[in-house]
């Protein structure tokens, strides 16, 4: 509770939490508040904002409104999903590592630095581009999460294991709580604001690398997400026609996710920091 | 008196402003000089305003370290309200200076000894000349008994901790210093490396490298060889000085008694003396206090104790801050 | 002997564990495209069977199969033939190998969309763009973003308040966006800079006065949109890391000793800059990446633009080609920030040499 | 004849870290008895192994080779561990890493019946808390609620004591409990282990860098030296008829208030 009163005295944690509450809300009450439609043409190609179109139509003249709402969703899902994966995982690897050491671990964390070095993007061209089978917005962010899971690895691995350093461990350990016990009461709760903050850094990576993926052209096949309008307005000659709706709103809501989501993250930082070195 | 005081404190005050806007005065209203060759043993429990009394008698005033009131005389000369730079170049290192408590992480483990030493040489003499320093330092730390050739090439990781300690002092005295403070030199340190290092500073103050020294330890019993005069410390005040003897073996303070009393030793016929600790904590400095500030803890605390604000008197030829000390 | 030299001991030790690493990137490189179905004849034949006969499409796809090492050769170069006539598959095993010896040949394999010109070819072409983009914005971007870094935080006061969120914002920003942006303001709406390509079309690539200016004048807006943000995120790292070290015992003790300050702010620079070098080891693909998808917005002709091509037509030898190319530099950049970490740092020397 | 006056007994123990060339022996062929119902301090200076070895008594860590026997049986022996950790206990030397900062004091004490065969009702547990409060002279009510980063060093100090009132486990291992509190503490926790074992009957095993401290409460000290114990004996003939040179040193070193230990201006 003091913690979360320190957090509200810090500016940069009210706009980073209240900007991101933001994009959330307009992702999942968009489509309950407006109408929303992604399928039927509003009008021609490329007409600029106007009360029929809020934010006028694409190069199919569909309503940008609709599709830019609908690319929301996805890449906050595809973030979400990618984030908690990476974060589960490494979090899982971290902590084992951490904690238990031994032969195990050596292994894990050669592989952990192995992958950590080798492009997670390039690995994802690899992978993707060799599925004929067209890549859904799900399998996307699966993906996503098993390519950069090593990131949160190593770092929960070393706070890990400054942690299992401490005396209070080995007096959980005399007082005859096992491994699992040990880990949920006597480590965990020490690195959970860290964790959180990688499963926050973890969600901004998988946002933008589904869109990295979308302007390659290996973007989901069964949905929109703010990288594949990008990708389609680049294609489709928006910038040189100066359509700037067809592109702008996209590139401030995937600049203003991130943006807050590394706000936050700085924001914990300074209040949790503190404490983790005590 | 014959010789004039090197180190003069007078009624020192210093506060700590916190981020919520709370003053914490963690030095109030100390008093002391030191004398040529002299060293003055502070004890005190953790807390009680020693460390905050080193930056305070260096004049260095970091915010949120401020100045309340008071002055600091290095040979008759004040060496408080200078500006930030003059108080570097001709006060830290060079009049004063300080040998830190955690040398284990007091060095920057990317630079070699040399060239710290180097760097804290030019700091104060932009003249000197590179080559000069370098015969400097050897000679200096081979008079001080380090193995020059070894410790100047040498990066801190290299360096056992009691190697690295002496280092420190090696480095802190470079430039001869009227007044050296020692705050808990040894304390991180066993009992072997920290004789050696007591020892060391013996030698530097026999050589006449320090003026005179000011020792700040939690450890009584290592002040009764180190110092010669000893202030016990208390919440941000001095609660009795007086000689080591004074102090050691015959406390009028109440505080001082007590500390005393939780002392141990390995003397044959100490065992059936027992020690007895000091219940419960020092004020918190935080707040304004009313009367003595020992009397909740204080096994002699009469009942106006708490109301009337003690002051120093002299008792026995030695300064003590208890009404009914006699 | 080695034992002596603590220091080339340390080196052979990070130079046999990025060997390591790069036999990995070499097997992924090789069995993820073939996990899929795609198979580069069937797409060849495709394209070119049209109009041809049985069997003569028969010898075609036999020559591709033979090329693409799918099929098995004897020592004379002929197809060999299983009992029902019909060519011998090449196993995954053996395809390996071959394809290893090949890669470490620098040979790359056979283009499909370009058929019959090499990978290595084309890559060849793309190589000198993108390094003449990546490599200046990284590095300055690297040391720039580390030194306003450190200002900030040994300065702090309105500097840093308003550096602090400018940089914040500019690590938050892909470079995607940036360079979509840049396009729009600089090229489309004020024609001050070129929106697409690496240089004038009617140019071609030589070392000529001309070629040269019109390569720097299309070189502009790619080159911001990349060094701007890697300025701006390695400033937020760097300033943290050097608030921490302003903290630190040894910086209190040098103030306390009455070192200078800009011997003091040397210090905790130095100090800063070696996790800030690992940091980079780590954030480096991430880096690469960013702008190779920055290359994209331009039409930037470098490897970015050929991944992309080869994307789009499937021509999974290019595409494999390229990210092992890129894996590979990743893997060198992050072998020589590795060695210049054990240069820097006492620390890890000690620890290497054993004391 | 079977010794059951004896705790502890080490058969040439060592305990080794790393491997090959770099392998280096903490713990080097170390045999000793400790008796029942005794204090027995084990002083060296630091990195002389005795808390590798006070390690491997509380079964945190395993002998590389030799014996090291509880009971006449080897440490090791039990498959369940808490067999051991009931019998024997520890308190640490670091007060604030000690206790775990998300719970708060009283759970964490609470939580040490966790190693009873059968957990006593919620009431008892909290009366037995209390008690154990008290015996290390704290008022109970005080530390309600109170998390670990709430009290000072000596404080909590106290409280890993108070957990050894509840737990009254046969043995004691005291790793450096004293070193890193005040000077002025120091006494109060010398006299709970004091207390333990005249109350408890507690064999204690104390472990510190400070001849002094464990002349004042030990029953039978061991002189540590780079990982071999090179003295044992009685408090008196230890520190008064000391044999091995690393015993007079550590004996010569302490700063002790009545004797001569250093001189200020050596005779020119």
């Amino acid at each position: 509770m003091k913690l979360f009163k320190n957090l509200l005295k810090q500016p940069s944690f009210i706009f980073g939490a209240s900007l991101f509450l933001l994009t959330l809300l307009l992702a999942l009450l968009g489509p309950l508040v407006f109408h929303l439609d992604t399928k039927t043409r509003v009008g021609l190609a490329y007409m600029p904002p106007s009360a029929k179109a809020w934010l006028g139509t694409d190069h199919l003249g569909l309503d940008m409104f609709s599709l830019l709402i609908q690319g929301l969703r996805s890449s906050l899902y595809v973030g979400f999903v990618a984030g908690t994966i990476a974060t589960v995982v490494g979090t899982a690897v971290g902590v084992y590592g951490g904690y238990k050491g031994g032969l195990i671990d050596d292994l894990l964390t050669v592989l952990t630095n192995l992958f950590l070095v080798i492009p997670s993007l390039i690995v994802l061209i690899l992978i993707s581009s060799s599925l004929e089978e067209g890549r859904s917005l799900t399998l996307i962010a699966l993906l996503i999460g098993a390519t950069t899971w090593t990131w949160s690895a190593r770092a929960v691995r070393a706070q890990a294991s400054s942690i299992r350093a401490r005396d209070h461990v080995a007096l959980a350990r005399i007082n005859g709580y096992g491994t699992a016990g040990i880990v949920a009461l006597h480590i965990l709760p020490y690195l959970l604001s860290y964790i959180f903050m990688v499963f926050i850094i973890q969600t901004a990576t998988g946002i933008l690398t589904e869109a990295s993926m979308s302007l390659l052209g290996l973007g989901p096949y069964d949905s929109i997400s703010l990288g594949k309008i990008l990708n389609e307005a680049k294609t489709n000659e928006a910038l040189t026609d100066g359509a700037w709706w067809a592109f702008m709103p996209a590139m401030v809501l995937i600049t203003a996710t991130v943006l807050a989501l590394y706000v936050l993250n700085t924001s914990l930082e300074g209040v949790f920091n503190p404490r983790l070195r005590k | 008196m014959a010789t004039p005081p090197i180190f003069e404190v007078n009624k020192l005050r210093a506060h700590y402003l916190t981020r919520f806007g709370q003053t914490i005065q963690a030095v109030d209203g100390v008093s002391f000089a030191l004398k040529e060759g002299e060293i003055l043993g502070i004890a005190g429990e953790s807390g009680c305003g020693k460390t905050t009394l080193v930056s305070a008698c260096m004049g260095l005033y970091i915010p949120p370290l401020h100045l309340t009131s008071g002055d600091v005389k290095v040979d008759g000369q004040s060496i408080i309200g200078m500006d930030v730079e003059r108080n570097r170049k001709d006060v830290l290192g060079r009049l004063v200076s300080m040998i830190p408590q955690g040398a284990l992480n007091s060095l920057n483990p990317t630079r070699k000894v040399k060239d710290l030493a180097t760097d804290m040489i030019l700091s104060h003499d932009d003249k000197a000349d590179k080559k000069e320093i370098t015969g400097r330092l050897r000679e200096r730390f081979e008079k001080i008994g380090l193995d020059a050739n070894l410790v100047l090439d040498s990066y801190p990781i290299q360096l056992p901790a009691g190697m690295k300690q002496r280092v420190v002092i090696g480095i802190s005295t470079l430039l001869n210093p009227r007044v050296v403070i020692a705050d808990e030199p040894t304390s991180a340190l066993d009992v072997t490396t920290q004789k050696a290092v007591i020892r060391m500073l013996f030698d530097l103050m026999d050589a006449q490298i320090i003026g005179s020294m000011l020792f700040i330890t939690h450890e009584l019993p290592l002040l009764r060889h180190v110092s010669s005069r000893i202030a016990v410390m208390y919440a941000g005040e001095f609660v009795e000085l007086g000689t080591t003897e004074q102090v050691i073996f015959d406390s009028r303070q109440p505080y001082t008694k007590a500390l005393m009393g939780s002392m141990l030793s390995a003397e044959p016929g100490q065992k059936s003396k027992k020690p007895v600790a000091i219940e419960g904590a020092p004020p918190n400095l935080g707040h304004k206090i009313k009367g003595c500030r020992f009397a909740e803890r204080c096994p002699e605390a009469r009942p106006d104790c708490k109301e009337n604000q003690q002051l120093i008197r002299i008792v026995k030829e030695r300064e003590v801050r208890c009404q009914y000390a006699e | 002997m080695l034992k002596n030299h603590p220091v080339l001991k340390h080196i052979l030790g990070r130079a046999a564990w990025y060997l390591v690493t790069f036999l990995v990137a070499v097997t992924i490189n090789f069995f993820l495209p073939r996990m899929g179905k795609a198979n580069p004849v069937d797409t060849i034949m495709a394209k070119v069977s049209a109009g041809l006969d049985t069997k003569s499409a028969n010898a075609v796809e036999e020559q591709y199969l033979k090329e693409f090492d799918l099929v098995q050769v004897d020592a004379h170069g002929k197809v060999v033939r299983g009992r029902d006539g019909k060519a011998l598959k090449t196993s995954l095993g053996s395809q390996f190998v071959n394809y290893l010896g090949m890669s470490l040949r620098g040979d790359l394999g056979g283009s499909i969309l370009q058929h019959p010109k090499r990978v290595s070819e084309i890559i060849k072409g793309a190589i000198p763009w993108t390094l003449a983009l990546q490599l200046p914005t990284i590095v300055f971007g690297w040391l720039i973003g580390n030194v306003l870094g450190a200002l900030a935080a040994y300065k702090r006061g309105v500097f840093d308040k308003l550096f602090y969120p400018g940089a914040l914002l500019m690590s938050a920003i892909p470079a995607f966006c940036f360079g979509i942006l840049l396009v729009y303001w600089f090229a489309i709406k004020r024609e001050w800079f070129p929106a697409v390509g690496g240089y004038d079309e009617g140019l071609t690539p030589a070392l000529s006065i001309p070629f040269l200016s019109s390569a720097a004048y299309y070189y502009v807006l790619p080159f911001l949109s990349v060094f701007l943000l890697v300025v701006g995120g390695q400033a937020i790292g760097m300033r943290s890391m050097c608030i921490y070290e302003l903290g630190t015992d040894y910086v209190k003790y040098a103030k306390l000793l009455g070192v200078k300050e800009n011997k003091i702010l040397y210090y905790m620079f130095r100090n800063a800059m070696l996790p800030q070098l690992t940091g980079l080891a780590v954030s480096l693909g991430t880096m690469v990446g960013g702008a190779l998808i920055a290359e994209i917005i331009f039409s930037y002709p470098g490897l970015g633009m050929t991944i992309l091509t080869a994307i789009q037509s499937n021509d999974y030898p290019v595409i494999t080609g390229c990210c092992l190319l890129v894996t590979t530099t990743v893997l060198i950049a992050n072998f020589t920030a590795d060695l210049l970490i054990g240069l820097l740092d006492p620390r890890i020397r000690a620890v290497q040499g054993g004391k | 004849m079977p010794n059951n006056d004896i705790t502890f007994e080490a058969r040439g123990v060592s305990r080794a870290y790393g491997h090959g060339k770099k392998q280096k022996l903490a713990v080097n062929d170390v045999s000793f008895k400790i008796r029942d119902k005794e204090i027995v301090s084990i002083v060296g200076q630091s990195g002389c192994g005795k808390t590798v070895l006070a390690k491997m008594l509380l079964r945190l860590e395993q002998p590389t080779s030799g014996s090291l026997l509880y009971d006449g049986k080897p440490i090791a022996s039990a498959t369940d561990p808490r067999q051991h950790w009931r019998q024997v206990q520890a308190v640490f030397q670091d007060p604030f890493s000690a206790f775990n900062q998300f719970f708060t004091i009283r759970a964490q004490l609470k939580s040490s019946f966790n190693l009873f065969e059968q957990k006593p009702s919620d009431k008892e547990m909290e009366e037995r808390v209390d008690q154990a409060l008290l015996n290390v002279n704290i008022k109970p009510r005080e530390i309600d609620g109170k998390y670990p980063f709430e009290l000072s060093g000596g404080q909590m100090q106290r409280m890993l004591l108070a957990r050894i009132f509840i737990l009254k486990p046969r043995v004691l291992v005291a790793d450096e409990p004293t070193s890193m509190v005040d000077a002025c503490s120091r006494a109060s926790i010398l006299d709970y282990l004091m207390k333990l074992k005249q109350e408890l009957d507690m064999t204690i095993v104390f472990i510190t860098h400070d001849i002094g401290l464990a002349y004042y409460v030990s029953d039978s000290i061991f002189i540590m030296h780079e990982g071999k114990i090179v003295e044992q004996g009685p408090p008196d003939d230890v520190t008064q008829r000391p044999q091995s040179p690393a015993t007079k040193q550590l004996l010569d070193d302490i700063p002790d208030v009545h004797k001569n230990w250093i001189d200020r201006h050596p005779a020119a």
